[in-house]
């Protein structure tokens, strides 16, 4: 029993599925709706609407088995006619508005087999999909009420078959949910969820100082310690997905020379920056991706941190003095202007003579970073909810991507492309521990760290799981 | 001594008792003591004239009485004004409490302001000024308070009150706000009235009226009058005693008839010697410069000598106007349609010729600032011509526009007014001759503004000063300075010499004809002294209600006045000499407006010549007009 | 009167034309919706086409402008890029926060300062001048969003009787108008004691006085009317700039208002949004501003001439 | 108004203190700025991590303490000053003499002028700044310069109005009138008497600008729109500082009270211009 208020920093406007890619949403939606499959806090991937899963023709068709006796919120069986409306609905004229659809490209059509059995044809192999299916535009939406109310009234009132039932939406305010008692999981405990859109980080810690929120998703790391020492508060720093590095420009300046490169890498005391400025709030990284991630190498290590030798590198390359180095940024990740700093002063050590350029986001992601606008150096940050290499790995260094718009290696072009087709988990983890490896020996970027997802959280709150990913289901969550 | 002893003293003596008043003003040049140990008394029911030089701290004074002196950055540093309010203890106003002295402004002392063009608030209309004091005063409710400022404003001889009440301040004549301000002050009935040179711009028949009823005043209630005036003839029409100022001191007081039958104090007789009495120039045809009185240091001396005033050449008129007419909207629905027209002139013709003085006369209100405006391109015509030497000024370019300018120079009926705050004197009468670029050097400009300092009787050193830091008359003379500065050929001069004592006055009024003399120099001389008048004009014109009643040579008009207007005029003015039966004229009825209705235009009179350049208006025509 | 504001809505009308052909125009150039809604994972050149022809960005701009002038004069402003919802009914929620907002902290700052403003200028060069102006300038050495905070620590956290953001009851519009106020009031407090200066020292205020009229009858009545035009013209420029400096207070208020609307609008390329709010909102200012030209002829019967 | 009379004697005296404190506010806050590539050669740059958020009067080395990377408090606002009165003092020039000279033509000639400039104001006004501060950066690029263009092109606008407000009621005054009847030209009317009547609000505006503009930079930092966090700004400052207000209030008090008592010393030689160029003011109350 009870109301748990979660904060959240935006939001979605539109509650339907396939219309964002905000993690937010999913801070909210992943407790109305289900998916075929799920993934808990631990990251595990279990059943869900799916009881079971086999894959036949020689991978090219996905039988699952459905879950019976499932019902919407508005009442409407769930069946298998549901999920072939769903996917129909994501790939067809209705998805291609949104950003969901290029996410679910593999699939070429759902087929009911029964009522309760359907099978996804694949249009190409996607080893990742089973964790696609357990989130975002996968949701299994109701046919019904999709058709007869419309897309526009179905985007402000949600209908899933999840723990909690949609109850009212105040644009920019807040979403309020209530227990769904008939819930195939069992009821959940708590009666009513609020989440709250509040955009500011202060506000936020404001507000859970106040006791008006219960979990606040937004926390600076300079307040983390306010928090912690907090009587009433605790603070949850769980491994999450986000990794963070600086990008090279290979093509010109002085980072064109790998050992520059890898002279910059050296030159920056990446632990330092994670103690100081993250608060320990954070794990070094050798390569683009946190260590849940697939085809994470727990074998390669990070450059060290050696100043002597790297500006030794860096006269071997005939680096002068006060070389430029511009980094730019997203001006407002109020933290990373932090780490920003600090890697400049790191910079600075070794003689070069580094500058910050904040970009507004839309114009670094628009313009900037596509066109090859950047500086020496740009910030990076990633993370993918799958917890796949694959996803951040492809974008970053597949030539003609738009997050890579100086790098072009036929070699890598081929590990990334070749990955993709390989079912086999011990094959494909090999490719891109190789990929990985690759990048690294390359030093195609500088991978500063995978930062920590932290909550701050009221002690009221009892059976919190702090997922890495910020995707909450309050199943089993109560409060005092 | 002790405030005890004063009013035990005072029980049944003066209502108002200056003891060694003096007052000190902090400027940059250090401390200025601009009244010094002055002492009178004022008993109720009598009036008390202070006359004197201007600039000898007569204003101060009476500012310093109120205490009003800390508002304008003076200081009270000695002596004590004892007042006896009603049946209370006698108060010493220099050490009373704000509290104290506000329920006494207003209320038991009263004051008329010098300058009526800058006291009135330009952003209320004159009913709500008028009515606040009764509501704050008398508690009565506003629609009483109201009906009451209307009979104030009828009283003070005021047309049309009941619109004038909802006007604003700009939009009335220098008289008519010298009438708010005076409707103002007797609002409460105070038993003291300072009235500081109350009727400089009025006409001399509204004159006499607000005359009488200050005297009725007197009767009724006791009041007792400080009257501030530089007229002679007001003196001693109105005074029981007199108090003669020069710089800043007290030098003589005295009963009236004793100041003008025996004046002890060498200023005292120089100032007398300097009035100028009404039918001084009979019988001569044309005005003449007589020699002036003036104090040299502490002694009197004699300037300037007789001379003919023969410098008219009307072979060609350097100013032709024809059929002037400028009329004021003032009434206008919210959908921006004009309901009523204040006809401020209307169809006035006259000449003016080369090293002539045109004296223009007429009541309050009449048009004749409009006039002068209008010649100056300050207010556009509604319709009619004015030639300048031959040319018509509608057809003139804009650069032949602004030469115009240079040549032609109008003086500002309120002086502190049309100087620019910001400026020092000295700059603001530099200023016409460096955009006209009559004088290219720095050096020498700075001559010229000196040498015109001196000519209109300031000093060299005021040209460092700002306007504020000057009495009404200075200032009325660094605005002469000003419009000479520019060499002009012809200046309208509007009630350029009301603010200046009789001495000074008569100095400036020699200036002008001197420089009339030796620059063949023309002037439109809008004045309300008769006295004046005669003593300058060539011909006069009089005005009524937007058109000349009257126009003609000077000696024809003072000799054989034709208007019934005209005479009135003339039989009101006061004359300097105390043993003269009191004028007792009392003019009662509908007063005419010149505000109407949209459409119906007032008549124009026709004129008949009754002499040679002699015309008067016929007058059964301008009763139609009127009806 | 009535024709001159007939003229002036028509004019009113063209500048709200122009500031959403500007913006319109401006926003365009410096980004795509198309990449903003897919937030930058898996896309290719092709989605983004989709995606555009979705929402009708394929058009030439003159074709765009001229659709959404349309929707105005039929009352439709569009649908907004995310979420599809009506740009109509997104303001129809958030200006009224902000328009209450702006007007509270603009009441609350004129409150203040016209009797601080007043009283400095009368007490020239004394202590109450030299406090009222010294404090004045605190309000303005600290940033909004900084205030803000301190608002919030002083008043939720340290005292716990107000709540650090949202909008709920009457309690919640203390700290965000209160933010504003400040900074408002401590230009307009200065403002104020200028014109007052001005003022005072002309002859029509020793004649006020010399009818033993209450100080405060001098000062509110007559002083200060003659002094309002530099203050009621500020006031209408403060509303733009309110406007303007809205979005931070409401971001750290989490005030659900027009700031927020148009800056997520800009951020996302949100163009329907932008150029709905943005016609709104320049609608208020020029009304407001429309006003502030009326008023001086109200206040000073001089300029009423023209 | 019972202290008017002391006033009056000791105005004199005041008036002169306030040119000297303002003098020695905005003077010795120049000053330290313009030295402090002398007084602080490493530019407030000088990072350690190891040594972060040290309170102040704690450390001899750090007298107002550290920021979070360890970097001098007292070092970072004196550098600071630099960007930050820059920006402040450009800005607000660009913005008066543009928008002073607009007011001034609308408000003298009136009629077509007056409409055309007023409704350029009017587009200007309608837009909010942050916004156009977004478009405008997002388009032309970030930098110290624009930053400034910006302020400037959304700022003239208040001086204009506010400058044609006062000269609609001053041209209708009896001396402008007098001036115009001596030959004086409309320029010299506008420039020698109409300006120097309209500079008390306009003085006024611009001291308490400065400080304004000196803070937008901050909110646009607050917005991720700023300039190179490297180089130190008061607004920088004070916008990183803001997380740590509940536990290091030093990091961003320190750039307020310098912001403070520059404004402070800019608004008491304000003051004193203004009386300068009020003769009445001296005499009167
Ligand atoms: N505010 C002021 N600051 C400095 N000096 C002043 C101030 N007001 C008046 N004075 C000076 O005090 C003297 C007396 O002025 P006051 O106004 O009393 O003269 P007045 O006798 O009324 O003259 P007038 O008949 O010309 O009006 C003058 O010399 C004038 O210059
Ligand atoms: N701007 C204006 N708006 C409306 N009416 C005006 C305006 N200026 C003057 N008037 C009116 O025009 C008439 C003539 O005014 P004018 O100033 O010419 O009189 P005057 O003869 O100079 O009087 P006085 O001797 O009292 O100065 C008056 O009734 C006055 O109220
Ligand atoms: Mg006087
Ligand atoms: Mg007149
Ligand atoms: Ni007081």
């Amino acid at each position: 029993a009870g109301t748990l208020t979660t904060a959240v920093a935006i939001d979605p406007a539109s509650w339907d599925p396939i219309d964002t890619f905000l993690v937010d949403w999913s801070s909210a939606a992943n407790n109305i709706y289900d998916g075929l499959t799920a993934r808990g806090a631990d990251m595990k991937l279990t059943p869900a609407l799916a009881t079971s899963w086999e894959f036949l023709d020689d991978n090219k068709r996905i039988r699952f088995k459905l879950r019976e006796n499932v019902k919407f919120h508005n009442g409407e069986p769930f069946n298998a006619q549901a999920v072939k409306f769903t996917f129909d609905r994501l790939l067809g004229e209705e998805g291609r508005k949104g950003p969901q659809q290029s996410n679910y490209n593999s699939i070429e059509r759902v087929e009911v087999v029964d009522d309760n059995t359907v099978d996804f044809i694949m249009k190409q192999p996607d080893p990742v999909l089973l964790t696609k299916l357990a989130g975002y535009g996968a949701m299994i939406v109701p046919p019904k009420y999709v058709q007869e109310k419309g897309d526009d009234y179905f985007n402000t009132h949600p209908v899933g078959t999840g723990p909690f039932k949609f109850v009212e939406y105040n644009p920019k305010d807040r979403l309020i949910l209530e227990a769904n008692p008939d819930h195939w999981g069992g009821a959940p405990k708590l009666d009513r969820l609020v989440f709250r859109f509040i955009s500011e980080a202060n506000t936020q810690v404001a507000e859970l100082q106040a006791g008006r929120i219960d979990v606040a998703t937004l926390i600076p790391f300079g307040l983390a310690p306010t928090i912690e020492k907090s009587q009433n508060l605790s603070l949850m720093s769980v491994t999450g997905p986000t990794v963070v590095s600086l990008r090279f420009n290979t093509k010109d300046g002085i980072t064109k020379d790998v050992n520059v490169r890898k002279a910059l890498i050296m030159g920056v005391d990446r632990d330092a920056i994670i103690k100081a400025v993250l608060l320990g709030h954070g794990k070094p990284i050798a390569s683009f991706q946190s260590e849940l991630s697939f085809g994470n190498d727990p074998a390669l290590k990070p450059l060290p941190f050696d100043l002597a030798k790297a500006k030794q590198m860096l006269q071997a390359a005939k680096v002068p003095a006060g070389a430029p180095v511009r980094i730019d940024f997203r001006g407002n990740d109020a933290t990373f202007r932090e780490v920003a700093q600090a890697t400049a002063g790191y910079l600075q050590a070794l003689g070069l003579k580094p500058a910050l350029q904040p970009h507004e986001p839309p114009v670094l992601l628009n313009d900037i970073i596509p066109n090859g606008k950047t500086g020496e150096a740009w910030h990076q940050a990633w993370g993918g909810w799958t917890f796949d290499y694959d996803n951040n790995a492809y974008l970053m260094y597949h030539s003609g991507e738009k997050w890579n718009p100086y790098y072009n290696d036929a070699k890598l072009n081929e590990m990334l492309e070749k990955q993709r087709l390989v079912y086999d988990v011990k094959e494909r983890e090999k490719i891109l521990q190789e990929i990985a490896r690759y990048v690294a020996d390359q030093a195609l970027e500088l991978p500063l760290y995978n930062q920590n997802t932290i909550y701050g959280v009221n002690k009221r709150v009892k059976d919190f799981d702090a997922p890495a990913d910020r995707r909450f289901r309050y199943t089993k969550t109560s409060v005092e | 001594m002790s405030d005890i002893t004063a009013s035990s003293k005072l029980l049944n003596g003066p209502l108002l008792s200056v003891r060694s008043l003096s007052v000190e003003f902090g400027t940059e040049r250090g401390p200025f003591r601009a009244v010094k140990d002055v002492s009178f008394d004022v008993s109720p029911g009598r009036t008390l004239a202070v006359v004197g030089e201007s600039g000898s701290g007569k204003s101060v004074t009476s500012l310093a009485i109120m205490r009003l002196t800390d508002y304008t950055g003076g200081r009270i540093v000695g002596g004590e004004v004892l007042f006896q309010p009603s049946g209370g203890e006698a108060l010493d106003l220099t050490k009373a409490s704000d509290d104290k002295l506000r329920d006494i402004r207003g209320n038991d002392i009263a004051m008329i302001f010098q300058e009526p063009m800058t006291s009135l608030n330009p952003v209320f209309t004159i009913g709500n000024q008028i009515a606040e004091t009764l509501i704050l005063h008398e508690s009565l409710n506003p629609r009483e308070a109201r009906l009451r400022a209307k009979e104030l404003l009828q009283k003070v001889r005021l047309p049309d009150a009941d619109r004038l009440l909802d006007r604003y301040p700009h939009q009335l004549s220098g008289g008519m706000r010298q009438r708010v301000m005076i409707a103002m002050a007797l609002a409460c009935n105070p038993k003291l009235l300072i009235a500081d040179e109350p009727t400089t711009a009025l006409d001399v028949t509204i004159q006499a009226q607000i005359l009488n009823i200050i005297r009725d005043l007197q009767q009724e209630m006791g009041t007792a009058v400080i009257f501030i005036t530089h007229d002679m003839g007001v003196v001693a029409e109105m005074a029981d005693d007199v108090v003669v100022m020069w710089k800043g001191e007290k030098v003589e007081q005295a009963p009236v008839r004793d100041i003008f039958t025996a004046p002890q104090h060498p200023y005292t007789r120089a100032l007398l010697s300097a009035v100028p009495r009404l039918g001084s120039l009979k019988g001569e045809p044309l005005p003449k410069r007589t020699p002036v009185i003036v104090m040299d240091g502490g002694a009197p001396k004699l300037v300037g000598d007789t001379h003919v005033q023969n410098t008219a050449d009307y072979a060609k008129p350097i100013l032709q106007v024809e059929k002037l007419t400028t009329r004021f909207d003032v009434g206008k629905t919210f959908f921006g349609r004009v309901t009523h027209r204040v006809h401020a002139v209307e169809e006035v013709n006259f000449d003016l010729y080369p090293g002539e003085t045109l004296a223009l006369v007429g009541e309050s209100g009449s048009g004749k600032s409009t006039i002068g405006r209008t010649l100056q391109q300050l207010v556009e015509p509604t319709s009619g011509t004015v030639r300048f030497n031959g040319r018509d000024m509608a057809s003139m370019s804009q650069g032949e526009r602004r030469r115009l300018r240079q040549e032609i120079q109008y003086i500002f009926q309120d002086p502190f007014a049309s100087l620019d705050p910001r400026h020092t004197v000295g700059y603001s009468i530099a200023e016409p001759i460096i955009v006209h670029g009559l004088i290219k050097d720095r050096k020498a400009i700075e001559k010229r503004v000196h040498e015109l300092l001196v000519q209109v009787g300031l000093q060299p050193q005021h040209a460092k000063r700002y306007p504020h830091e000057f009495s009404g008359g200075q200032r009325q003379r660094v605005c002469i300075a000003r419009a000479l500065a520019s060499d002009p050929k012809l200046v309208i001069a509007d009630e350029s010499v009301s603010a200046l004592d009789v001495s000074i006055q008569a100095q400036i009024v020699n200036l002008l004809m001197e420089l009339q003399e030796k620059r063949g120099l023309s002037y439109l001389f809008i004045t309300h002294d008769m006295a004046v008048v005669e003593k300058i004009s060539h011909r006069v014109a009089v005005m009524y209600l937007g058109q000349i009643v009257e126009i003609g040579p000077r000696q024809a008009i003072f000799e054989n006045p034709q208007h019934s207007y005209t005479r009135k005029l003339l039989s009101a003015v006061p004359i300097a000499d105390p043993e003269r039966e009191r004028a007792k004229t009392r003019i009662e009825g509908e007063i005419p407006s010149p505000v109407r209705a949209v459409g119906q235009e007032p008549a124009i009179h026709r004129m008949r010549e009754v002499g040679p350049g002699h015309w008067v208006a016929i007058e059964a025509d301008a009763l139609r007009g009127v009806a | 009167m009535a024709g001159f504001i007939t003229k002036r809505l028509l004019q009113a009308l063209f500048v709200i034309l122009a500031v959403t052909l500007i913006v319109s125009f401006a926003i365009r150039l410096s980004g795509d919706p198309a990449i903003m809604l897919m937030g930058g994972g898996n896309v290719t050149e092709q989605d983004l086409q989709n995606i555009r022809q979705a929402l009708g960005l394929e058009r030439p701009f003159h074709v765009q402008y001229l659709s959404f002038l349309q929707g105005i004069f039929v009352g439709d402003l569009g649908r907004s890029f995310i979420g599809n919802t009506p740009v109509s009914a997104l303001i129809g929620q958030a200006l009224p926060a902000t328009l209450l907002l702006a007007f509270t902290s603009l009441l609350i700052s004129i409150v203040l300062s016209v009797p601080l403003g007043i009283h400095a200028a009368v007490h020239r060069g004394r202590w109450p001048d030299q406090l009222i102006r010294i404090l004045s300038l605190v309000g303005l050495s600290f940033p909004n969003f900084w205030l803000a905070i301190m608002l919030v620590l002083l008043f939720s956290i340290f005292l716990g009787i107000l709540p650090p953001s949202g909008m709920e009851g009457p309690e919640s519009f203390v700290m965000p108008a209160l933010t504003m106020a400040i900074i408002l009031t401590a230009t307009n407090v200065r403002l104020v004691r200028t014109s007052m200066l001005e003022t005072l020292s002309q002859q029509y205020i020793m004649v006020a006085r010399s009818k033993g009229l209450r100080d405060r009858i001098v000062l509110y009545k007559h002083a200060l009317r003659n002094s309002a035009i530099p203050l009621v013209t500020y006031i209408g420029v403060q509303f733009g700039n309110l406007i303007g400096s809205i979005v931070i207070v409401e971001r750290v208020f989490n005030w659900p208002g027009m700031g927020t609307l148009a800056f997520d609008a800009v951020s996302n390329r949100d163009y329907p949004v932008l150029q709905g709010t943005i016609a709104v909102l320049a609608l208020f200012i020029v009304l407001i501003n429309l006003a502030v030209d009326i008023a001086y002829g109200l206040i000073d019967p001089r300029i009423r001439t023209e | 108004m019972a202290a008017a009379q002391a006033a009056s004697s000791s105005r004199s005296r005041f008036r002169s203190l306030e040119l000297v404190l303002g003098i020695l506010f905005a003077g010795g806050i120049s000053l330290a700025v313009l030295l402090s590539p002398i007084l602080f050669p490493d530019g407030g740059e000088g990072m350690d991590l190891m040594s972060r958020l040290i309170p102040p009067f704690q450390d001899f080395k750090h007298i107002l303490g550290t920021d979070p990377l360890g970097r001098d408090v007292l070092a970072r606002v004196v550098v600071g000053g630099r960007i930050s009165l820059v920006v402040g003092i450009l800005s607000v020039l660009g913005a008066v003499l543009i928008g002073t000279f607009v007011g001034l033509i609308a408000g003298y000639y009136r009629g077509i002028p007056e409409m055309l400039l007023m409704r350029f104001v009017d587009i200007q006004l309608a837009l909010p700044f942050i916004l156009v501060a977004i478009m405008f950066l997002a388009i032309l690029g970030a930098g110290i310069d624009k930053v400034i263009l910006v302020m400037i092109a959304t700022q003239w606008v208040q001086y204009a109005r506010i400058v044609r407000g006062s000269v609609l009621a001053l041209r209708e005054r009896e001396f402008i009138l007098s001036a115009r009847a001596i030959g004086v030209g409309n320029g010299r009317i506008i420039f020698t008497h109409i300006l120097p009547n309209v500079l008390g609000p306009i003085v006024i505006l611009m001291t308490l600008n400065v400080a304004n503009n000196i803070l937008l930079e901050s909110s646009l930092t607050f917005l991720g729109l700023g300039v190179d966090p490297l180089i130190p700004s008061w607004g920088g400052m004070l916008a990183d500082g803001r997380t740590y207000l509940q536990t290091a209030w030093w990091v961003s008090v320190f750039p307020g009270l310098a912001i403070m008592f520059t404004v402070l010393g800019l608004n008491l030689l304000g003051d004193w211009l203004r009386d300068y160029l009020d003769p009445t003011g001296q005499t009167s109350k």
